[in-house]
């Protein structure tokens, strides 16, 4: 959940219980994916595995259109989210691009000019 | 009693880890670093610890959100290297020291700190990484045993850095007051900078997480005699920014 | 703000809980302890709260020995009754209360409590004994939402008792500072008398562990218009010794 | 395992870190019992049952033969040997008289007068 509080920097999330309550089934979901066998079956019925973990129907929409936006809105912890997106093949740097609008190349390279200095 | 001999802080983001693994150490993008570490690592192998106390946080790899505790220590005499998703890395599992760990678990209870106890426990990246960062080539096994101290860094609310510093300060006494004639170190908090989602297009954000490290250095003497013995801690050499 | 209107201490026995469960209530052995309760639940059921906090010990149900916390607290919105071997007691499920549970936990975090945090946990006998004293007959529902505070005492250390007195004063402030205008009430610790393995042969023994319980009520009002309105606590009335 | 030390009163078992490390896959076999399943293989195989667990074989002949001072000798805490007496159709007080060397009776009796007085 992002947050405009004094607890976070502006346009933050902050993986707070509320967050992590709501995003709890789902993360639950994206714990099982560090073990092969449980990749595989994913993979095999992304929809019938996520009912099984009893997602939401938003999140389930979210989790088998790799909007990795709206599973930070929905609950998920990107040390959750995280590990679908290692199963996909992407990286963290890749993630970081998506969240601000950059390509991947690009977020790299701003990381590697210092990062943001407006916070 | 014990001495605390040196100190260390260090990142720990996996990157660092798999730049290791892969053989990536002398690339342009991940030199700078290593070199940074050249120098603490020559003085660290010139003092190898009998026993080291890790300050860390697990990743979602060790615990899961049904159980989220915010201080915990482990007392197995192993910890297995978590696979995380990617296969295990590949370095020795962990060694770990039971009898320190119940001494540390009694003494900071003793002191009103809320310990959870690990019996069973994985360990990540953010064990790892330092490790690695410390002994690069590790053989068969990591030069001693370790003592895995947890801080919840997962979901908030995490410990203030008020109740981080009384821990530390708790340890120190804790592993000063260990029985066998010893000398220890310790490794001090280190920030982990991590790539942090923040959903403004066109800024990226990057953020401090409490991955503490704590390092402790027992050795175990019958009698004092060691040559190299202090009253005082050593400065834990600076082993990157 | 809310106001703790009560409190209530007892023994947790599993037997107490069979008693009930089997009719057994009016039999000889147990008569006692049940009448000892009457006015007490009388008391009780004239001062219904909105919600209720209870501090107990989970006896291996829960809770396994991977992971032993020292102070635990619930954020789930329910609680499942624990099959502890023998079936699971036929009382309702545990509805929860989120909000006041993340605010306990941060207040409390904020004061230095290493809480460990559950999203998920089966409750045993050691919770729900407590809620069958309080309301023999709960039909369909336990008269309110419950938060439990858990205490570890399966495993030394446990908390020393000073810690647990300063949780509960914790508690005590946490419960005042709810947002809601409100009264609420408190559990005290209770004693709870289990027989324990000595191997001398010919004596038994009878041990105290800290099952302690707190209890507190907070009934939520957009203005602050109750006529039972106190400025203080109620003393708890004594349900057994 | 039994202490005479400053934390406990004579002849009580404190389950401290040392015992726990010892009974902990003892006591890991004892919670499974909680479910129907697990007794029901449990009870078809108790050998093979107690070496999937990893007992010693100490801890495995203990179990075998039900030798429930033996079990707290070697690590198993109460709440957890309680759970293999529960299936066996054993009460708490069962053990008590077992631990203190009386009938079950009398241990009823016994705790009915008030319990042990000297300590
Ligand atoms: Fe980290
Ligand atoms: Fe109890």
């Amino acid at each position: 959940m992002s947050s405009e509080s004094a607890l976070a920097p502006p346009k933050t999330y902050v993986f707070d219980g509320a967050a992590s309550r709501q995003g709890y089934r789902m993360n639950k979901l994206f714990m099982t994916l560090r073990d092969p066998a449980a990749r595989e079956e994913f993979l095999a019925d992304e929809a019938a595995y996520c009912e099984r973990f009893g997602l939401s129907e938003a999140q389930t929409k979210a989790v088998l259109g790799r909007d990795w936006q709206a599973m930070l809105d929905l609950g998920g912890s990107i040390f959750y989210v995280y590990k679908l997106a290692m199963m996909d093949g992407l990286s963290m740097q890749y993630l970081g691009g998506v969240f601000t609008g950059m390509s991947e190349a690009d977020f790299k390279a701003a990381m590697l000019a210092g990062g943001r200095t407006d916070v | 009693m014990s001495e605390v001999i040196w100190g260390l802080a260090t990142s720990h983001v996996p990157s660092i880890g798999a730049a290791m693994d892969r053989g990536m150490t002398q690339e342009p993008v991940w030199k700078p670093l290593f070199d940074g570490y050249r120098p603490a690592r020559e003085w660290l192998a010139q003092h190898k610890p009998d026993v080291a106390v890790l300050v860390y946080n697990d990743h979602a790899n060790g615990i899961d959100l049904d159980i989220v505790p915010t201080f915990g220590i482990g007392t197995a005499d192993r910890y297995s290297v978590a696979d995380e998703g990617f296969g295990r890395r590949p370095v020795p599992d962990v060694v770990g020291d039971p009898d320190l760990s119940l001494h540390l678990l009694q003494n900071l209870m003793d002191e009103g700190f809320d310990l959870t106890v690990f019996q069973e426990l994985n360990v990540d990246h953010g064990f790892t990484v330092p490790l690695s960062i410390w002994t690069p080539e590790p053989g068969e096994a990591w030069p001693c045993p370790v003592v895995p101290l947890l801080v919840n860094v997962i979901q908030y609310p995490q410990p203030t850095a008020a109740r981080c510093y009384a821990l530390g300060q708790a340890l120190g006494r804790a592993l000063a007051s260990y029985e066998a004639p010893a000398r220890s170190a310790s490794w001090a908090p280190a920030a982990c900078p991590t790539s942090s989602p923040g959903r403004a297009p066109g800024s990226s954000t990057r953020r401090s997480t409490t991955c503490s490290s704590t390092r402790s250095r027992t050795t175990r003497r019958s009698s004092p005699r060691s040559p190299a013995r202090t009253s005082s801690a050593r400065p834990a050499p600076r082993a990157s920014s």
